[in-house]
């Protein structure tokens, strides 16, 4: 029954095994993540990710503080979806205390994490174009992102870590200037997405660098964990909003962007794509937010029942999980985080062995890792 | 109309009659020197003001604007900062290499100037064999990079300057090629004679296809010798840190630059000079008094023109694209552009033996 | 298959398998050494097919462990939690499924790294994001006066 | 033969359209300055663009007569998820005659501040409010920890 042949885990076997460290600082892993790689010229032979410089441990900290109190750690974790994470961690606790989150919120929740998914592709768009050598998409991107992040920052007060949703709703109501101030930037960011294409999509040096390099066949993405962009571009269906929908996605069009190539490129392609269907998703709600209340009247002090809930939510990197479980106290007994990236950090060396120094930048790249979403 | 040649008489009558004819050779080279070192700095600084400024304007940015008037001091405080910055050499490095290779690096690039024509009398040496002269010289800077990978100790160093050396050596083949075209077209390898054979209309204009597929091979190759983006194996920031000059500090890095920019205005002027005609004017057929007008422009303005348009295209690709993979690279070499150089040079090569060019 | 046709099939093939109340997935509790078999079997059984493991997590009860696993089918999209149930706080053991789950490498060493839980013939079981002589954080009577400030 | 040439030539063609796809970008780009977004920022101190609610630190609001509206129920104290807020209070004696509890610091640490508004929220007679000055920093960690009331300043009339 052990089909299990244990493989050599050791990176160094000789004296002529070149051993090179990408990180804990390197232009191109985004953050302190460390690998080791083992080369053979400048073919990969293994990789070996050494986690745990920004281990914070958010884990053990939640379990300090308050159902209140524990959800604004998550924006630090994958600090690009930070919207998403606060609302896996609300929906969880709402889910323990049953709570039913008023239709304004509900609808302001997914305007805030379309927004952010939006953001966070940006982010992505253009650090990939860096990772791949080219510094103008870099600039391009964050020019665009930093339109939404003005948004946030005018409803949230914040641009990165916002802490906008709690339990049984959000925390404030949108700022008068919201729905003007996205529609102009939807306006803008409509012409906008034909540069990205311009620029980055059709550039044949862009190609070849991306295509057929990084490959993960659909059997593997999932045997590994992989989510999110990673695991539709390998021809998986996994979108958490369309599978187990949550605040209202059941009520919105939007299509689950599926590429079945598996590499690069793919991903890349279901990242554009998504970024436009979350377009598509603003404008839906953009124009008939509904009225009422932004947050459910819930008790000062939450206190759920013992027993443990668990929430799916997709975020701009993929299924980030929430297990939440409770022993009758004012504080949560073991928060447990499952990050999309963790899972993508284990994928990498799967699908860079063989491939060139190069070939890991790039599918380091179209990861998209946020390491501390990895490290927790 | 505009000629140096009486500054330097000057010079000459005014040292010959302090000096015995020794004493005035050694001073004169002294002067000249000084003088293209100066001018070298000068350019250096030129360019790195205009490839930040260049790319600030592609990327929506301001770029320097806060030391001296538009940040036109920029670069010199930059300078300052790195002589001011510690010259250490790693422990495990070998030194003298690690010493060695900027000074390799600068000098080459330097002794590369020397054929380049300016102007008609602006010349350092007009050599018979300038072209092939430039292109030998030129090849000793990846000796330079080697060196400089090798002895730092570091395997990204090591990585960038074996991929650095994969990369001259195929990309010398078809610059090389090119330059032939041109050089198949004048009949000459020396400088002033290939201009000269440009004064009734730059190569690029008589030369018709062949010469523009030569022109766009040799900026394509010449980008790649440069160690550029999108050729920027060597270096491959989101690869290897910093390539070969990873371990290198202050002033040492300041040297590599130095050679970089010089580079790129070396390679920029030989491309002006072989296709562009180098300081000829730009005459058109018969207009007469358009071509009286452009007379009027000095030919050092004309020179400095047609390498700075050159130097901008460069800096123009290394903005707008991704980097390409080694393989890719040597694909693109091999496959595509050492062919079509190959086969040019036969059209060109039939075109001259059967009389058939303009 | 719903939560009890996923209860009777577990039965059937793990009878010491516990199944929790009022859940909204199946959760069921496994003794530490029968789990491996069981999750090779809804992993490769047609008709469970579990093959998405989303989720690895140890949580400590004080006094006993439980290893959580959290499985979806992608093609009849059920989901069954089974928690593997370890006794030995002074020595815990659970048999990797690293070998079913490719995921589960990473997942068993960072459970490995917070709770000390041994995966008996994981390939490369070492410490993942703390360093050796670090205590294991997660456990309930985790005591560190130095880097916990608690407020 | 032919077929291969054609695909070989197709695909430079094709390659070179794109990249010159790029620079025409990039070009237009270079030859618009007006779409430079950057910011001189100490130049623009005096009008920063800034969100209306954005979250610079806490501050107590006192009107014209130096009071404030902190009744001391350290309610933002016990809503402060990293111990950011110490309110040390006092017993006074008010105009009746009876002893009530009023603040006497309200100390708050900015550097152990992390702006997630939970003590705005939670305040029940909205005595603090998030400011907007983002200047903080500081050579000495010491200046980061600061008192909110003013020196004699009071509780307002009629805040419970």
């Amino acid at each position: 029954m052990n089909i299990f042949e244990p493989e050599n885990k050791k990176l160094v076997e000789s004296e002529q095994d070149f051993v090179v460290n990408v990180g804990p600082q390197h232009p191109s892993t985004h953050g302190v993540l460390h690998l080791k790689i083992k080369l053979e010229g400048e073919t990969i032979k293994a990789v070996q990710p050494h986690l745990g410089y920004i281990h914070r441990s958010i884990e053990k900290m939640s379990e300090a503080g308050s159902y209140r109190q524990f959800s604004y750690l998550t924006s630090r974790m994958d600090y690009l979806s930070s919207h998403m994470n606060n609302q896996a961690c609300a929906l969880a606790v709402e889910k323990a205390i049953q709570v039913e989150v008023p239709e304004r919120a509900k609808v302001i929740r997914i305007l805030m994490a379309e927004l952010t998914r939006l953001a966070s592709h940006q982010l992505w768009w253009g650090a990939m174009g860096l990772d791949l050598g080219a510094i103008t998409p870099f600039f391009i991107g964050f020019r665009d992102r930093e339109e939404i992040l003005e948004i946030f920052e005018d409803t949230c007060g914040t641009r990165l870590t916002m802490n906008y949703v709690v339990p049984g709703g959000v925390m404030v109501d949108l700022h008068p200037d919201f729905q003007k101030k996205v529609v102009a930037f939807l306006g803008r960011f409509k012409k906008r997405i034909k540069e990205y294409d311009d620029l980055v999509t059709g550039n044949i040096i862009f190609e070849q660098r991306t295509k057929g390099v990084g490959v993960i066949s659909a059997e593997d993405a999932i045997s590994y964990g992989c989510s999110g962009p990673v695991a539709r571009a390998s021809g998986v269906s996994c979108d958490i909003r369309k599978l187990h929908p949550y605040d209202g996605y059941e009520k919105l069009e939007f299509k689950e962007c599926i590429e079945t190539e598996g590499d690069c490129f793919a991903r890349y392609k279901v990242r554009m794509e998504e970024m436009k269907e979350s377009v598509k998703i603003i404008e839906q709600l953009i124009d008939n937010i509904p009225e009422g209340d932004f947050q459910a009247k819930t008790k000062n002090v939450l206190k759920p029942p013992k027993g443990e809930w668990f929430t799916r939510v997709e975020t701009a990197r993929g299924e980030l999980g929430v297990y939440l479980i409770s022993d009758g106290t004012m504080k949560p007994y073991r928060v447990k985080f499952r990050s999309p990236n963790f899972s993508h950090v284990s994928a990498l060396e799967h699908m860079s062995k063989g491939g060139k120094i190069g070939d890991l930048v790039a599918i380091m790249a179209t990861l998209d890792l946020v390491i501390p979403d990895v490290d927790r | 109309m505009y000629d140096f040649s009486g500054v330097t008489r000057g010079i000459h009558e005014f040292l010959s009659g302090h000096f015995s004819p020794l004493g005035v050779t050694l001073w004169e080279m002294v002067i000249a020197g000084v003088v293209l070192l100066l001018s070298l700095v000068l350019i250096a600084f030129t360019l790195g003001y205009m490839e930040r400024k260049v790319a600030a304007f592609m990327q929506l940015r301001l770029g320097p604007n806060r030391v001296g008037f538009r940040g036109t001091l920029q670069i010199v405080a930059d300078t300052l900062k790195l002589l001011f910055k510690e010259t250490f050499v790693p422990q495990a490095a070998d030194k003298m290499l690690f010493n060695l290779a900027p000074i390799i690096m600068v000098v080459v690039t330097m002794l590369s100037l020397a054929p380049i024509p300016f102007t008609e009398t602006l010349q350092f040496y007009d050599m018979n064999i300038g072209v092939f002269y430039v292109s030998a010289v030129t090849s000793i800077g990846v000796v330079g990079i080697l060196m400089a990978g090798w002895s730092s100790n570091n395997k990204y160093s090591l990585l960038g300057a074996m991929r650095s050396g994969a990369q001259i050596v195929s990309y010398e083949l078809s610059a090389g090629l090119s330059i032939i075209v041109i050089v198949a077209l004048s009949g000459s390898m020396q400088f002033s004679e290939i201009v000269q054979s440009q004064a009734n209309g730059w190569w690029i204009f008589k030369g018709h296809i062949p010469v523009w597929i030569a022109f766009v091979v040799f900026l394509i190759a010449g980008t790649a010798e440069l160690n550029r983006a999108p050729f920027d194996m060597a270096e491959a920031e989101s690869e290897l840190t910093a390539g070969f000059h990873t371990e290198y500090p202050g002033m040492r890095f300041a040297m590599f630059l130095l050679a970089e920019y010089l580079n790129m205005f070396i390679l920029a002027a030989i491309g002006a000079t072989l296709f562009l005609g180098g300081w000829m004017p730009l005459h058109i057929g018969n207009l007469e008094g358009f071509n009286k007008v452009m007379d009027f422009i000095p030919p050092l303005v004309w020179f400095m023109g047609k390498t700075f348009l050159i130097v901008f295209i460069i800096m123009w690709f290394r903005w707008t694209f991704p980097r390409l993979r080694i393989d890719q690279l040597l694909t693109l070499e091999w496959k595509f552009l050492m062919p079509i150089s190959l086969v040019n040079l036969i059209l060109v090569a039939l075109a001259v033996i059967l009389g058939l060019h303009f | 298959m719903n939560n009890e046709e996923l209860k009777n099939f577990v039965a059937a093939h793990c009878p010491e398998a516990v199944a929790e109340e009022n859940t909204e997935w199946l959760n069921v509790v496994v003794p530490h050494d029968k789990v491996r078999d069981l999750l090779f079997t809804l992993r490769h059984d047609p008709n469970t097919e579990l093959d998405y493991l989303f989720c690895l997590s140890g949580v400590d009860w004080k006094t006993h462990f439980h290893v959580v696993y959290h499985l979806e089918s992608k093609r009849h999209k059920h989901i069954v939690v089974v928690k593997a149930k370890v006794e030995d706080r002074n020595n815990p053991e659970v048999p990797t499924i690293c070998d079913i789950w490719r995921t589960a490498e990473f997942h068993e060493r960072e459970v490995f790294d917070l709770f000390g839980i041994r995966f008996t013939n994981h390939p490369d079981l070492r410490r993942l994001f703390l360093d050796d002589t670090w205590g294991f954080p997660l456990r309930k009577d985790y005591q560190d006066d130095v880097t916990i400030v608690s407020l | 033969m032919i077929r291969y040439l054609a695909m070989y030539f197709g695909s430079i063609i094709k390659g070179v359209k794109s990249l010159l796809k790029g620079m025409r970008l990039t070009g237009y780009y270079f030859t618009h300055h007006k779409e430079i977004i950057t910011q001189q920022y100490p130049e623009n101190r005096d009008n920063v663009p800034m969100g209306d609610r954005f979250r610079g630190e806490v501050v107590m609001l006192h009107n014209e007569s130096n009071e404030h509206r902190c009744t001391g129920c350290t309610a933002c104290e016990i809503a402060c998820p990293n111990g950011t807020i110490k309110i040390i209070s006092k017993w006074e004696v008010n105009a009746e005659g009876k002893k009530k509890k009023a603040i006497d610091q309200f100390v708050y640490h900015l550097g152990m501040c992390t702006f997630c508004n939970l003590c705005i929220v939670s305040c029940p007679t909205d005595a603090i409010v998030m400011a907007k000055d983002f200047e903080h920093s500081s050579y000495d960690r010491k200046t980061l920890t600061k008192i909110l009331n003013k020196p004699g300043s009071k509780i307002e009339t009629g805040v419970e």
